[in-house]
């Protein structure tokens, strides 16, 4: 997979993308994985008040080693650190915050997105497996605005982006837009609309790689991102 | 920047519109607005529905915006007190509409519109006549009403200190329905006695993240409802 | 009404009276009016916790005058203190200790009580009347032990225990005990029955001013309330 | 006198019974009453139900307690952990029931019970397999799920100051379930770092009024759990 033309965007390049759809004065929250890079590339000049659903508003990057407190961390149960003007709260309170609409972005990751915006991102189903669902079905229901980053196919190459999601559900009709290894997919009421494609991959090679009809945006556009090696060094 | 300080009260309201839905904190004048209420007769916003605990007393703060004859209807769950002449004139006269709430189903109904809960079940109120048209169902052999979420445009707050972030707390029980509200509504706007930097307020004493706030406008000395009812004041 | 064996208990001595029913420790909610003097005959060596609606647990007696502040009023929205150890928390947490069934007491007048311990306490239902409720239902829905002090009849002289309730109810079911102007009378399976007498008021009397039938405990025994005019000295 | 201050761990849990409801406190070990747990284990109750967000790590605190074969079921949302293994192990062999929650429905469940509201309403979970068998409602347009309130017989939790009324603060995101599983049992077990004398928290600071805490025992310098699975501890 050396083949840049191949794999398209790096972890680091979609996070970037990501970032670049976040509004100054946004409350976001962000998944496990590749979305929690989004902070790192949230532009300048835009302030982020980050939310994380055990309890802090207003946290701020990891400590310096030594300085770990196991009660200031994050969903992940990473260490973090506060920003001024952060706040503590219940967890009754966090998850009135994420139910109640209040929270503008949650950026996550998902092992499908489908055309009509479901989203299946806790479970494969498979017997045997421990069932575990966390926060992910109060955020999914709750926030605002539910974008998806995440690789394009699965590590063997199975598309996630479905007409219909095969693993269990974690909310119906919830995404807006999805940024993948191969660019930014909008879910429409007709399904998926590529708005933006990673340079250098063909827009057949993104179809290929897709279970669902997708449709291309009139005005489509390379992704803007940095080269993968520039914007992994901010990481 | 995040910065959600305004610098006056007629900058905090002024997109009030009219028939709007506005929750006013108080419970009678304890942490009763009473800038921002008086601020919002200046702005003019008619046919409101205005859910607060009581309806004000004398001819000031919330009496004063019902008898300027702003309010369309009041929600409420005590509308009557030892001075309050404006409203209960106006009700008799079939001018402003009431709906009766039970004090603690009216918190419940304001924090649940504010935490995203649509409907709740309660035993207060049922088999009485404020249950009427109301559904009921029993669960482990007792009866209880289920009661709807109330959100709103507007909220109308009283805090004590309040930063960039909308991070607010309180003074005392002046914190009554401010809390709660702040969540319910689409833009909650707290008039504070002071500003202070971000950070000052620990994060462990917040009790009103910024989430919930939209507007902060710094009122230093607010007026007591009651002083300026002994002052003889009716305002405007 | 200056003779002793018509008039019964005064307001004073059916405070002291139910006062005595309230244990160590216990958590107390009281109604504005006869109720509110109920602290003032807590025996020495219990440690009551006042809760208020209006967002206050630990609140202590009225200040020294130009002591007062605004925002330190209990539910009736007379001036009180604090004690150490108290806590200010909004109104839906105030109401979740109640309607919760965290509130051990509730002590509060009525305008009738039925036999069946209905409660009606807020609105005589009469047309042009202004509907008012505040925390009534919520308190007698909630709280564990739901008691009541009121005159034994109204000033006109009509019984306020009754058979059925003319009055629009507050919560039906839910009162325990009634102290009044003549006695004290549990709420039983089978209806009031009158466990404790005014000193020299005859049961007769106390039946001839009561709409619904009456027992009278085998142990009946007279309140042990003080002199009213020792007790009155308190408040 | 009010005091519920205890003087040791095991006066805490001497009457938990057998078959009893706990809900536990801690998101992962944050905020986890690990001394508490660990007592729970040597005080001996079985077949308990236990609600707690997570089901523990190595072979202390709550994977302690589930190893020892103490818990029946748990209700939790996340069960699984990088470092857990002893759930796992007895939910594969059947020994052990899951019911699994989504966290925001857990806790609100949790504060439901807390607040006497029976049930409610939440859009969590709808058109999901979690909400298979559960009523589901429409309002305004949109499904959502009926979910029941969560009370229990103990809550055992982790806070940082607490005084002889059981007022209590916490530390960090260390609070999490804290103060809504305080609310929502009969009797709810706080260990605290430190005790301090009534008045000392500040009434505008108490996050849990003692009013919803049953007992109080220091803990002054808890174990965390991560640091005791480092040593290589397993409990007992």
């Amino acid at each position: 997979m050396s083949d840049k033309t191949r794999t398209g965007l790096s972890r680091a390049q979609m996070a970037w993308r990501a970032a670049q759809d976040i509004p100054d004065g946004a409350y976001v929250n962000l998944g496990i994985g590749i979305p929690e890079l989004v902070a790192d590339y949230v532009p300048a000049g835009r302030e982020v008040v980050y939310h994380t659903e055990n309890g802090i508003l207003g946290f701020g990057p990891a400590p310096e080693p030594g300085q770990e407190d196991p009660d200031l961390i994050n969903a992940g149960k990473k260490p973090v650190t506060l920003l001024p003007g952060a706040a503590f709260f219940h967890h009754a309170d966090s998850f009135a915050m994420i139910r109640g609409g209040h929270i503008d972005y949650c950026i996550l990751g998902a092992m499908q997105v489908a055309a009509n915006g479901d989203i299946a991102n806790w479970s494969t189903g498979a017997a045997g497996a421990i069932p575990a669902v966390g926060g992910a079905m109060d955020l999914v229901a709750g926030v605002r605005n539910v974008l998806v980053i995440t690789e394009h196919t699965t590590r063997e190459g199975e598309p996630k982006l479905m007409e219909r999601c095969s693993y269990p559900l974690t909310a119906p009709g919830v995404v807006k837009r999805v940024f993948t290894t191969f660019g930014v997919f909008d879910v429409t009421a007709s399904g998926f609309l590529l708005q933006e494609i990673a340079p250098g991959v063909p827009v057949e090679q993104v179809r290929a790689a897709t279970a669902a009809p997708l449709a291309v945006a009139d005005s489509l556009k390379e992704v803007a991102a940095p080269q993968p090696e520039k914007a992994a060094a901010h990481v | 920047m995040m910065d959600k300080r305004v610098p006056d009260v007629p900058a905090a309201l002024a997109d009030v519109q009219d028939g709007a839905m506005v929750l006013i904190g108080g419970f009678g004048e304890s942490g009763s607005p009473i800038e921002l209420i008086h601020g919002l007769i200046d702005q003019g916003a008619r046919g409101l529905t205005v859910v607060s605990n009581n309806t004000g007393n004398g001819e000031v703060g919330l009496a004063a915006l019902i008898k300027a004859g702003r309010v369309a209807k009041m929600v409420c769950s005590y509308p009557r007190s030892s001075n309050s002449k404006v409203f209960p004139e106006l009700y008799r006269k079939g001018e402003i509409e009431l709906e009766l709430v039970p004090q603690g189903t009216l918190a419940e109904r304001i924090r649940a519109g504010g935490a995203g809960v649509p409907a709740f079940y309660t035993p207060t109120g049922a088999g009485t006549v404020l249950a009427e048209g109301k559904e009921t169902r029993d669960f482990d052999g007792r009866t209880y009403v289920m009661e709807r979420a109330i959100r709103a445009d507007f909220a109308l707050v009283r805090a004590e200190l309040g930063d960039r972030f909308g991070n607010l707390t309180f003074n005392k029980a002046g914190r009554n329905f401010g809390p709660v509200m702040c969540m319910a509504a689409k833009t909650a706007i707290a008039q504070v006695r002071r500003f202070v930097p971000a950070g000052e307020i620990d994060p462990e004493h917040v009790v009103t993240p910024g989430i919930f706030v939209g507007r902060v406008v710094e009122v230093p000395e607010p007026a007591q409802e009651s002083a300026l009812i002994e002052q003889g004041v009716s305002y405007p």
